[in-house]
């Protein structure tokens, strides 16, 4: 199963989206942020953890879905926000704490919530995983199409409540598949470290449902696989499990000074950045010309540039606000 | 009401009536957790559920607490109105992350733009010698961070209405039953738990509390068990020529502030009765809500009879020595006299 | 592997052992429980969990460890904390909640400790995997001898902490062996209602351990098993995790009406009796005779008749010290 | 002290280095976490530790904290003494039974026979935009539960101290140190905090308050960065006329409620500044100890400045909003006036 033209095409955009939305934010991020770097400054203050790097995981899945499709990610949530269809200006708005955002200014980057694509994230290792398994037993129950998707990194995979969803899902046979990006670490712990076998797909065994590792961080692989994995859940045949190799080509937060990582690790996964080498297949196979590829750069850069205009030119956040929301109205 | 009209329920049957009533109603509504299905739930409260709902609705989880309560916020997220037991208090550190950092907090990190419709059943309180790890109350530690309902019920009129109540909430409630007081048999029960119950469903206001015995002397504040020792002790006192109001909490989140000043205002004493931990709980919420609010209507320091800070001990005469009871709130009012 | 016929006394014994003394422990658990039955009263008050029939995985396993190495056990713990070598008079008193009881009645039988033999057990599902890793961890950084055993059962292996230790003690190579004893049941919930596949052995490929599933309920079997596991751990060489059938005669705890099961299941596990037939092999096998078996069941009986009786002779726990010992002295 | 014998610490440093200095004399002391190795703990109170121990003795876990957790219970029971750190407070809802049902509990199971000591480190607070699940304090939370005992140090020193006398202490310890405090330039800091730290070992007795400063009109009382909002408060107040008492109260578990009825008793007055959830916590129950051991000595009803029971907003202007500050204990001052 490969992707059409059109879906190469919206792969490609939504990575580029990813990035440029990254890059802008990256650069606001030290906004009031120097000389000395401190968090709590700037238009954007708090943690911020990028993806760059990563987008070939959230285009090649999200490929498969439609906003009815659930979708849970972690604090790395923008790459797959943004292919998953959340609202952009919203989405920065919130990021920003304006007013304008997905909830308010309440939430922040690690709490994005869309309802209108079925989209959330969450700051908790593996947390994700039980309300999507929710979801798609919500579906099942309900008889309603979708499926749902938990993103997790290959940390995650370690945390208990990583197992018993996996568990949970496989034994209600739930339309739910779980995608692991595996960037190799979980802040600065090597996934050697932390984890006692090499591929995360051969736990898939543990819960007897189909497991997956894709190397490369390939979107066409992801898709290929995704797809697969995607159809099965669509027509009643469970859970499955698929690890993505994939590169952070950031720190784990921003202001990481990354001192952990081997020398040389980083310069040759920037060689490996997969934008400019989808760029690349993409005119070596014919998928897309010079030109198609320059307006979707120029459209994404154009998009991004709005959503941050709109979040920067909206209100901030109404102090007192803060206490209201606690319960649903 | 003649005693013929009426029609006794334990709490169990009240909960599993309500739920029953209101999944006829409702097909959004189901029920997860740990041996809820054929065995009815170990405390009775989903039992005949299964046989007329079947095992679509009412689901046998794994021993997984941590997967099943985050897959109730996810259903509830998505249309469903999920009633999901824990079935001890004791064992919320297993899945807490998914009760109060999802379950509490996705309505606000979402600014109101899900809803979380979801009911938590738990059991709590000890006095049968289970042991430090099945006998815990933790009113606390569940009242003390925001985001979720917090009810406990006394009787059974209570628990049914609390319990619809609850299940068309749509924000998350923490429901909060004493296995003292559920009507089980085999654990022997506060006979004042058992009462009337109207056969049509209703509702109780979560977030009031009730004063349950009118008095003028002292104000005795108390949720689920504590109420029934409040209310012996108030005989008690009775006989004695004291005229305690006896004040059922009902629901710990939100606190009905009111209620309770208002009886300590008319009382100018006040008694707090907690079977969970002294320090850092209810107790001193109460108190603390009480003197802030205004310190001259008191005639005497606040007391409290709490559980102390130690883990409950398993043999029945130590657990006895902590626990609350009528005779210790006598004792605290004697007390209150003599400084 | 084959047990000698010394161990194979040894394990006899220790079955024995166990199920005369929850013969005596149900016995006296109805005391002043009846008419009304009400867990709250009588001698022996609260939950009470019975391992009859489970028997061969307790000394099965047990028969290679010695007082140095650490045992972690369940809610389930009687033949367990047996064939542990846990002090019997202490034991007993402690469910009656003596003063002479292994913690002075503070514990009860879900939560056994004795240091002497390095057994511990709790009430929490899976909650004794952590602690038995860290008791692993510990040998291995003092380079001390001794291994570690969890037991827990087949329900706990969907629990996320179990999952997290696994993980944990093959990433270190720990000297640590879990041990699943599967009854079928988690209370009422059959196994393949809470389980999405049919062996937890198959777990272990999780982990890139071993894994055995031992089928019978055969204390030879699981002697076996135990002791390559074990001697493996003891080597250096790793977790390993079993997971043993068994069957549980008794209810889920006394009171347990049982109306779960299906029906004829009772009867079929109750002439599978793992004492009857271990005793039927000895004599077949000529590993012992009648005489020496009756031997060793008159010493049982007697061993347990004797802690009994210092458990019912023994003073009450004093009600005022539930306030001492919560912190160390 | 004069300036040139100063040794300024952040807290930071000080707990790194009286783990250092723990470990060269103890060999049974280890640490386990996340990232408390090559990357010196994410607030850098592990900081050299893995160059000079080796990550044999410094370990770097899987983001499993039930398991290691855990762990740290069994190994602290065979003997060693293990320091193991929870990188947010705000995560103990994936592994609170290891913490609060074997590492708080296991002592008194055992009846006093096995020993529990290890030290559970744990970041606290917010105030720089780091959302919900990142920013809470949570100590009544911790405080409720018997059987740990719990520091929150406001200082560097203080911080030596707690660290050293918790990795000696028998039993197990948590230690809440506030990320505002704890001199990471990448956080912003409370300059207050870093302090004179000497060189050599010491302890801070557990379970004894501080008066930090001494005062005869109101007590504030608080913990950890409270105790400097409530310092600057107290400065503010000074200038206009009002004499301020600040009770830093060091350790939460045990609570030295001699030090807080002293201080009262003498003030009359009585603020508490809780970063914490206000209801169900630290605010309520330091009200109560007051009050229920003698309500004659209060001038006014007591105040409580504490987070409200909400979720923690992202927003700047929104956290801010709910956050205790010097200026809301002035105002609490004021209303007690105007009452
Ligand atoms: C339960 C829990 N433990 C620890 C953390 C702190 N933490 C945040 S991100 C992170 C690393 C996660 O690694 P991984 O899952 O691989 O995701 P990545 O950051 O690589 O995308 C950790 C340990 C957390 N948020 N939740
Ligand atoms: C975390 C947790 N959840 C639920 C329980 C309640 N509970 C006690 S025993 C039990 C069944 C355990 O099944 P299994 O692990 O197979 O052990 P068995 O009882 O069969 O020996 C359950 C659910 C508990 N003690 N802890
Ligand atoms: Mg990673
Ligand atoms: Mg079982």
């Amino acid at each position: 199963m490969s992707p059409t033209r059109e879906e190469q095409h919206w792969m490609y955009r939504n990575m580029v989206t990813s990035r440029r939305f990254e890059e802008a934010i990256a650069k606001i991020y030290f906004e009031g942020k120097s000389p000395a770097f401190n968090m709590a400054n700037g238009p954007i203050p708090g943690e911020m953890h990028l993806s760059d790097g990563q987008e070939p995981v959230a285009v090649g899945v999200c490929a498969h879905l439609t906003p009815e499709d659930v979708v849970t990610a972690t604090h790395r949530p923008h790459h797959q926000a943004i292919a998953k269809g959340v609202d952009l200006d919203k989405m920065a708005a919130e990021i920003f704490g304006k007013k304008t955002g997905l909830s308010g200014g309440r939430g922040g980057h690690m709490h994005l919530f869309d309802d209108d694509v079925n989209f959330a994230c969450s700051g908790i290792i593996a947390q994700g995983m039980g309300p999507a398994v929710g979801a798609a037993l919500s579906r099942k129950m309900q008889g309603k199409p979708g499926v749902a998707v938990a993103f997790v990194g290959e940390g995650a995979v370690n945390q208990g409540g990583w197992h018993e969803a996996m568990n949970l899902a496989a034994v209600w046979n739930l339309p739910f598949i779980c995608v692991v990006e595996d960037n190799g670490w979980g802040i600065s712990v090597a996934k050697k470290t932390a984890s006692s076998i090499a591929s995360h797909a051969d736990r898939a065994a543990a819960y007897g449902i189909p497991g997956k590792r894709i190397e490369g961080n390939d979107p066409y692989a992801i898709f290929e696989a995704a797809g697969e994995a995607i159809a099965r859940a669509r027509a009643g045949e469970g859970p499955s499990l698929l690890e993505c190799e994939t590169y952070r080509l950031a720190g784990h937060f921003m202001g990481d000074a990354e001192a952990y990582r081997p020398k040389g690790e980083k310069d040759a996964l920037f060689e490996k950045d997969p934008i400019p080498k989808m760029r690349e297949r993409l005119l070596a196979d014919g998928a897309a010309s010079e030109a198609e590829l320059d307006t979707i750069e120029e459209e994404s850069a154009a998009r991004v540039d709005a959503a941050i205009k709109f979040a920067r030119e909206s209100d901030d956040a109404a102090p007192e606000d803060a206490l209201t929301r606690v319960f649903a109205a | 009401m003649t005693k013929s009209n009426e029609r006794k329920l334990t709490i169990a049957r009240a909960m599993a009536e309500a739920t029953a009533q209101e999944m006829r109603i409702d097909p959004s509504v189901f029920v997860m957790g740990e041996d809820i299905g054929p065995l009815g739930g170990v405390y009775g409260n989903t039992r005949g559920l299964i046989e007329e709902f079947g095992a679509e609705r009412i689901r046998d989880t794994p021993i997984s607490e941590t997967a099943f309560i985050g897959a109730a916020v996810g259903a509830a997220q998505d249309g469903m109105r999920p009633v999901v037991e824990l079935m001890f208090v004791d064992f919320f550190g297993v899945c807490f992350d998914a009760i109060y950092n999802l379950m509490a907090k996705n309505i606000y990190f979402s600014g109101g733009n899900v809803k979380v419709p979801m009911v938590l059943m738990t059991s709590t309180g000890g006095g049968y010698s289970d042991g430090g790890q099945h006998s815990q109350c933790l009113y606390g530690t569940f009242a003390h961070l925001p985001g979720m309902k917090v009810v406990a019920p006394s009787n059974a009129y209570d628990a049914k209405g609390l319990m619809t109540a609850a299940m068309r909430d749509d924000s998350p409630v923490v429901y909060m039953y004493h296995k003292g007081l559920q009507g089980m048999g085999w654990l022997g029960t506060e006979a004042g738990a058992t009462v009337h119950v109207p056969e049509e469903p209703y509702t109780l206001e979560i977030g009031k509390a009730k004063v349950v015995r009118e008095g003028k002397d002292v104000s005795i504040v108390s949720c689920g068990m504590g109420v029934h020792n409040a209310l012996k002790a108030a005989k008690t006192l009775e006989a004695q020529g004291v005229s305690a109001e006896v004040v059922d909490l009902v629901s710990l989140v939100p606190l009905d502030r009111d209620t309770i000043r208002a009886s300590v205002a008319k009382t100018g004493r006040l008694i707090v009765v907690d079977e969970d931990y002294m320090s850092y709980g209810l107790s001193g919420e109460i108190i603390a809500s009480v003197t802030e609010h205004d310190i001259s209507v008191l005639k005497a320091a606040p007391k409290r009879v709490a559980f102390p800070d130690v883990p409950i001990p398993f043999a029945r005469v130590m657990e006895q020595f902590c626990l609350p009871n009528p005779d210790k709130i006598v004792a605290a009012w004697d007390e209150m006299q003599a400084a």
